[in-house]
């Protein structure tokens, strides 16, 4: 082992300490600096996700104080799985806005990759906490940053997206410590694995109530329908990696957060119901408000949030084959979303209103922009033979299994909508005349090799699903064993 | 209607809460019958081994040190985010919104307080596993020196890069020593000096060291913030 | 490595480097996309066995890749069809923009046909469906923005049917735990009746929308004529065939082993007749040559869906022969029409005529194919068609007979529209200038008119694989079987006794024509056509007076209040009301930041109420 | 429950700080200005933390500090309150403190752009 999970929390907060002081050196620093501590992360979490598929979850303890005293980071298939992405997803982020903020201020720059790197480590910290105090704590880091990085361009509306974005978190942040308070009054202990093991115990009406804060409270950064008002803002108004970065990483650790709530700790029925409901719900308004929008990243804002709850349906079935659908529609989103993401802020880089309109005819000025564009539209709807179309079809042979033939029904015609909003920018890339008055900006090497990447894996997993299929497999399995959870937690001393 | 509806609202929301703690009760053991809380854990493990007194800080500090990380974290970040959200191309100096000197007895006040708020912050956080306080308690009393000072002289500035500097090295102090351990014994934050005599100034292995550099760092930071919000002209039109 | 995989590979890369060689040299770029059509043509059928599969594993799902005598059927079509409109494609698209996303499209659907055809299970049958779909969606698209709306159409209709196809699939998955066809088929009989009745509907609505079928039709006029012509000659001859394909396989293996399988072949040779008759009625009214070849390939589909619903071995093998012919003549119109577009730079009978001297390989190749079309021997289609008449009656569908025999008897109007209105009539001066279309396009052309003279005269070269196919299928040898009932087959073939009778017909049809030609050619005096002038009416100087205005103007005054509702209005109806809803559905996303705080409680409240309900 | 053990002042002090957080709820989401937003955010958060630190009380039990006085005469640990949600409420004031100080940042922030601190005429970005 060349390392250990809470290197993942330590270096990063060691190296956020440092930037400032680096940045009195040399300046350049700033931006170097998290992208090698994002390299180094990801190195290891590949090794150590290399580690834990051969062995076994890796259970490390903080403070020398065994579970369920201290506080203690899991780094299984799943998480492992989720980190490895996070970091990857943080990397590509900071390279593809290594030289996009060129124009920017050396202060402003340095808080913005400092913030950056927080909002990736805050993720990656929910994602392998095993306490759920801990894991507000890491929800509140990764919030802050966002709010930071919501409102990091002046001139915009970034202010009120970031307003209501803090609204809207403080009142998440309220019920989850609601929440936390119950369980704690009750079981007398914050590690998860302990409260999973004693739920039972509970007085059945606090055990309903206190999940019902935890859901609001998750679902708010989840992105769950009436909760997510927030989001096409927030999406909208931050700069353009910083959109790809909240429906890469942020979104995924708080939809983990919710499905480690829902398998392993609660043992309520109806759970998984309602984790449909609420997911269609919010995947039917969100695709039907994206349909109708004018404004390219609002729609994909919109169509992100839809997707998120694709992924609550998937996760409701509550049998491995759903967690595995949900976990590969989670990746495939979290791939060509950020795609999108990159390669639609660059078709609408100089446009003030960054309307949809202002696409038109960009194929001939940005041609692999628009064409990396395209594949991440034709992705993300499912077709074939690209990445999108092998979790749609575990979605659905998942929901068959289930026997959810409506739900079947209503996603795929929810798809319907999304195919069409999706063509419609694609065919005015290629095939409109470009609007006079909107002047193409080239992407630069460093974001153009990031979306390369990305298009590469789409492809990649289009043509051989079989590389990641396996990991999400162990994956879906750990996070159905929750009694195997429960006795790696509990026997580490 | 907007506001019957919020109190409706509210009302249920309200009641049901309520209800749920009336539910765990008030002022008496409300863990389920079958259970052995942390707590007990916590407070049997602060005297022995930690040989700290406030169990308090033994369990900010050390049981859930890692919560205190990311509480400092937090803290930082807001610094951070405070800088960005506010952050002007040229940063004008002595321009305050509040630009008048107070009053001479507040002025000499603060210049004889000045020295002793410091000197209480710094006792707070320096026996902060001894007695009730600690890192940010003693790290907000400073701040609110610095606050006295602001207030009551027009150009009194700080240093933004002595603040930036003491805020980053006490930063790197806490995850460095959360580092140390994890070199000396396997964990972070695991504690690796001597555990000392209880009630003793000097007991509690890493826990002082902790506290100490939290809080010069809130200190730093609470500072910040106020400075950065103090520098922040009102007109609509920045 | 086996041929099935060197021909994916080849098809794949080719479509790449065919992409990309654009930037290098036209030329490379034209040579590699021949290359990458032809060569796995050729390695299809020199190289891949019938009847043995390739097994392989793709994420956890098992599939396999074979073929047998029906499919090859099929991808004698979408091979053949497909390399000779490559050939035609090349000069089609020279000098014009976007060559290589042309090419690439047409490579990829060519591609995903023979995967369809090789497909022995259902994933990656549905992939290749998929990646036909939007392949030839992005060809459709081609001419830019005009047509958006209507290669959106073709998707979303397309797409519906293949989320349908896709529910069939993971519910067939459901019940035997396997992705193959095999498997399906196998276990069908022994499903639950709602499985065995909702599984082929939703088979059947992702084939009937590439089959142009009635209520599912209304993207194909829009989408064939729109989309360039070297393509649609694929489009309607070969993809729509796919929908016909995959039609007889759900009939064949799993509407025939339920009692309610019956109703299901009523139904659908309704819906081909009534197809038939629509689509030929609207072809009539076309003055656009492509929009009337795209309503006559809808009626022409209506056919073969009637032919293989009826589901008789002869219902059968006329179906599937008319699919043939139709790729066939319709692939040959359609390169027609795209070698007069790329000659004269319209395709509307209202502008161009007299062009039978101008273009006289091209008059010959579509005189033929429009005799094929109309059902006049000695061409193929007189065959199919009788073998379809035969077929309706000897199973009883009096009333259908009379539906199929009006439509293909109008059906004659669209024919004489077509042929006179380019060919026939004075000379313009304006298209003095216009010349032969190049070798390379008249020679595809030329090479399927033979065809269909060949097969016309001896149908038993095609009907024989056809027979094959069927066999493999579990069909009795009809061939040889139906040798004795049949009044057609019985007096062809090797026993030509209706041969010279069908000759002299068609040799006295020809001198008819050729005497007319010369008698009128004599009896003219030249003025423009557009010095006509009916009687009393003084036109005005805008006014288009050319002849083939109007041309069938009492025949559609007649039909005209049938053809008011169109379906197209209703599902655009249905599409702006659901848009309004949508509409009025975000409008919940206030901007208000408090509301989104409210919406929160709300949610909390709700769900406190209904804690008891939910959990 | 048993309610002999009830008296009026378990209702009190829970229901107090329920109470504080509602009235802390009304003012985030009716009133119209950002600053009594804020305030109503921060009032939220200290009924909150009132609710936290009153689950740790224990009726008579004294402060988790083992101080020479303590030990000398030892009571029973039991007799101490509950440090945990002492420990919590630190962590959650802090945060809380962080968010705040945030969103008054971006008030300023607000009132720059718009020229007003009415919520109501803050909606550029709606649907």
């Amino acid at each position: 082992m060349v390392g250990t999970p809470v290197l993942f929390i330590a270096i990063p907060l060691m190296a956020a300490f440092l930037i400032p002081l680096l940045g009195m050196i040399w300046k350049e620093l700033v931006r170097i600096v998290p992208g090698l501590v994002l390299t180094y992360l990801l190195i290891l979490s590949i090794n150590l996700l290399d580690h834990v598929l051969a062995h076994g979850p890796i259970v490390e303890v903080i403070a020398g104080w065994g579970p369920p005293i201290g506080i203690n980071l899991v780094f299984s298939a799943l998480s492992g799985f989720l980190v490895v992405l996070m970091e990857f997803l943080g990397l590509l982020v900071w390279a593809y806005s290594y030289r996009f903020k060129r124009n920017v201020d050396y202060e402003p720059a340095l808080k913005y990759f400092l913030m950056l790197m927080m909002l990736i480590t805050g993720s990656v910290g929910i994602v392998l906490t095993g306490d759920i105090f801990n894991m507000f704590v890491f929800i509140e880091i990764t919030s802050i940053s966002a709010y930071g990085l919501t409102a990091f361009y002046k001139g915009r509306n970034s202010a009120e997206a970031s307003f209501k974005y803090v609204m809207m978190g403080s009142v998440a942040s309220t019920f989850l410590l609601l929440a936390i308070m119950i369980i704690y009054a009750q079981l007398g202990t914050l590690n998860m694995a302990d409260i999973a093991n004693k739920i039972h115990l509970m007085n059945p009406t606090l055990k309903i109530v206190s999940y019902i804060f935890f859901v609001t409270a998750l679902g708010i950064e989840a992105e769950i329908f009436p909760l997510n008002g927030w989001a096409p803002d927030a999406y909208a108004e931050a700069p353009g990696p910083v959109g790809a970065a909240f429906a890469g990483i942020v979104v995924k650790a708080a939809v983990y957060a919710i499905i480690r709530y829902t398998y392993t700790i609660f043992d309520l029925s109806g759970t998984f119901n309602f984790l449909i409901i609420i997911g269609m719900i919010t995947l039917i308004i969100a695709e039907t408000a994206a349909i109708r929008q004018e404004k390219l990243k609002r729609m994909l804002a919109y169509s992100s949030i839809g997707q998120m709850g694709l992924v609550m349906v998937a996760f409701g079935f509550g049998t491995e084959e759903g967690v595995f659908a949900a976990l590969f529609l989670m990746l495939n989103h979290a791939i060509i979303k950020s795609l999108l993401f990159f390669s639609g802020s660059y078709l609408t880089y100089n446009s003030t209103d960054k309307k949809i309109s202002e696409v038109n005819g960009m194929s001939k000025f940005l041609p692999i922009t628009s064409l990396l564009f395209a594949l991440g539209a034709f992705a993300i709807v499912g077709l074939p033979p690209f990445a999108g179309f092998w979790s749609k079809l575990a979605v659905m042979t998942a929901a068959a299994d289930s026997n959810m033939i409506l739900i079947m029904a209503l996603v795929l015609i929810v798809s319907v909508v999304e195919l069409v909003y999706y063509l419609r920018v694609v065919n005015r890339v290629y095939f409109y005349k470009k609007e006079a008055d909107v002047k193409p900006k080239r992407p630069t090497v460093n974001a153009l090799i990031v979306m390369i990447t990305l298009g590469a894996i789409i492809l990649l997993v289009g043509f051989y699903p079989d590389a990641v299929t396996g990991l999400l497999h162990k994956a879906s399995a750990g996070l159905m064993d929750k009694t195997q959870y429960i006795h790696n937690v509990l026997s580490v001393r | 209607m907007k506001k019957v509806l919020v109190i409706l609202l509210l009302a249920v929301l309200g009641y049901y809460t309520a209800v749920t703690f009336f539910d765990i009760g008030f002022g008496q053991p409300h863990f389920v019958a079958g259970v052995k809380p942390v707590k007990d854990i916590y407070l049997a493990k602060t005297v022995k081994p930690l040989t700290v007194s406030n169990a308090v800080t033994s369990i900010v500090v050390n049981f859930r040190g890692f919560d205190t990380l990311g509480e400092v974290t937090v803290l930082f970040l807001a610094v951070t985010v405070l800088g960005s959200v506010l952050y002007k191309k040229r940063h004008a100096v002595g321009e305050r919104s509040v630009l008048f000197n107070a009053s001479s007895i507040v002025t000499a006040g603060s210049k004889l307080l000045f020295p002793a708020i410091i000197l209480l912050g710094a006792y707070v956080f320096i026996h902060g596993h001894l007695s009730p306080g600690g890192g940010f308690q003693g790290g907000v009393i400073i701040a609110t020196g610095f606050l006295l000072m602001l207030l009551a002289y027009e150009n009194y500035s700080v240093s933004h890069t002595a603040l930036s500097i003491v805020e980053s090295l006490a930063g790197i102090t806490f995850a460095g020593v959360g580092l140390l351990g994890f070199m000396h014994g396997g964990t972070f934050l695991q504690n690796f000096l001597p555990a000392g005599v209880l009630n003793n100034l000097f007991s509690g292995g890493i826990i002082p060291i902790i506290y100490i550099a939290v809080g010069f760092k809130v200190a730093a930071e609470l500072t910040g913030v106020i400075y950065t919000v103090l520098n922040e002209k009102g007109e609509s039109n920045g | 490595m086996n041929t099935i995989y060197i021909i994916f590979l080849i098809f794949l890369g080719g479509a790449v480097f065919t992409y990309f060689a654009g930037k290098i040299h036209k030329v490379l770029q034209d040579i590699l996309f021949l290359v990458s059509i032809l060569v796995p043509a050729y390695l299809f059928f020199a190289n891949v066995e019938i009847g043995q599969n390739v097994n392989l594993t793709l994420g956890g799902i098992s599939l396999s890749w074979g073929i047998n005598y029906f499919s090859w059927l099929f991808s004698l079509i979408v091979l053949g069809l497909g390399s000779l409109a490559a050939i035609y494609a090349v000069g089609f698209m020279k000098g014009e923009k976007r060559r290589g996303y042309f090419y690439f499209n047409f490579i990829l659907s060519i591609m995903a046909m023979t995967g369809i055809l090789l497909s022995r299970d259902l994933v990656s049958f549905f992939v290749f469906w998929e990646i036909m779909t939007w392949s030839s969606y992005l060809i459709t698209i081609y001419n830019g923005n005009k047509v958006q709306s209507i290669g959106i159409k073709y998707f979303v209709f397309s797409a519906i049917g293949a989320y349908a196809m896709l529910m069939a699939i993971v519910m067939v998955h459901h019940i035997t735990g396997s992705f193959l066809i095999g498997d399906m088929i196998h276990a069908y009989p022994a499903m639950a009746l709602s499985m065995q009745i909702w599984i082929p509907i939703m088979f059947l609505m992702a084939f009937g929308v590439k089959a142009a079928m009635m209520p599912l039709h209304v993207w194909a006029p829009g989408a064939y004529s729109n989309a360039p012509m070297a393509y649609t000659s694929v489009f309607s001859g070969a993809l729509s065939k796919m929908g016909i394909y995959g039609m007889t396989l759900v009939l064949v293996t799993m509407v025939n082993h339920i009692p309610q399988g019956v109703w299901f072949r009523e139904v659908l040779a309704w819906l081909g007749g009534i197809t038939a008759v629509i689509g030929t009625l609207w072809a009539i009214q076309q003055d656009d040559a492509k929009k009337l070849l795209a309503y006559s390939s809808v009626a022409q589909l209506g056919y073969i869906i009637t032919g293989i619903a009826i589901g008789t071995e002869l219902a059968m093998l006329a179906g599937l022969f008319l699919a043939v012919m139709h790729a066939l003549f319709k692939g040959t119109l359609f390169m027609v029409v795209g070698a007069i577009e790329k000659q004269t730079g319209t395709s509307n009978f209202t502008e161009v005529t007299g062009l039978i001297r101008k273009m006289p390989w091209t008059f010959l190749s579509a005189l033929l194919a429009i005799i094929a079309l109309a059902g006049i021997p000695p061409l193929g289609g007189f065959v199919g068609k009788w073998m379809l008449y035969e077929s309706l009656i000897t199973s009883n569908h009096y009333l259908l007979v009379i539906v199929i025999f009006f439509a293909s008897t109008a059906a004659f109007l669209y024919c004489y529209k077509f042929l006179f209105g380019f060919f026939m009539g004075q000379e313009e001066k304006e298209w003095a200038h216009v010349k032969e279309a190049p070798a390379v396009m008249v020679l595809p052309m030329l090479i399927m008119a033979l065809f269909m003279l060949v097969l016309g005269t001896f149908p038993g070269i095609i009907l024989n694989p056809i027979n094959h196919g069927l066999q493999a299928l579990g069909y009795a040898d009809s061939y040889k079987h139906l040798w004795d009932t049949s009044i057609i087959l019985n007096s062809w073939g090797n026993k030509v006794v209706l041969q010279p009778i069908l000759y002299s017909i068609a040799g006295i049809f020809l001198f008819f024509i050729a005497f007319l030609t010369w008698k009128g050619y004599k009896n003219t005096r030249f003025i423009s056509t557009k010095d006509i002038s009916s009687s009393g009416e003084v036109p005005k100087e805008d006014e288009n007076l050319t002849f083939s205005v109007g041309f069938m103007q009492p025949f559609y005054r007649a039909v005209e209040p049938a053809m008011r509702r169109q379906i197209d209005k209703y599902y655009n109806a249905f599409a702006d009301g659901l848009e309004a809803t949508f509409e009025f559905l975000r409008r919940i996303y206030t901007g208000n930041g408090q509301t989104y705080a409210i919406y929160v409680i709300v949610f909390v409240v709700v769900m406190l109420l209904f804690k008891d309900f939910l959990f | 429950m048993d309610s002999t053990l009830f008296s009026y002042l378990d209702y009190a002090v829970y229901g107090t700080a329920v109470i504080v957080m509602l009235i802390g709820f009304y003012g985030a989401m009716v009133k119209k200005s950002l600053l009594k937003i804020v305030i109503g955010l921060s009032v939220i958060d200290s009924g909150l933390n009132l609710l936290i630190v009153a689950i740790g009380y224990y009726k008579g039990g004294t402060a988790p500090i083992f101080s020479q006085g303590f030990l000398e005469n030892f009571k029973s640990v039991s007799k101490m309150t509950d440090p945990v949600p002492q420990a919590l409420v630190l962590t959650a004031i802090v945060i809380g403190f962080g968010v705040t100080a945030v969103a008054l940042a971006l008030v300023i922030r607000l009132y720059r752009h718009h020229g007003t601190l009415n919520i109501d005429e803050i909606k550029n970005l709606k649907w």
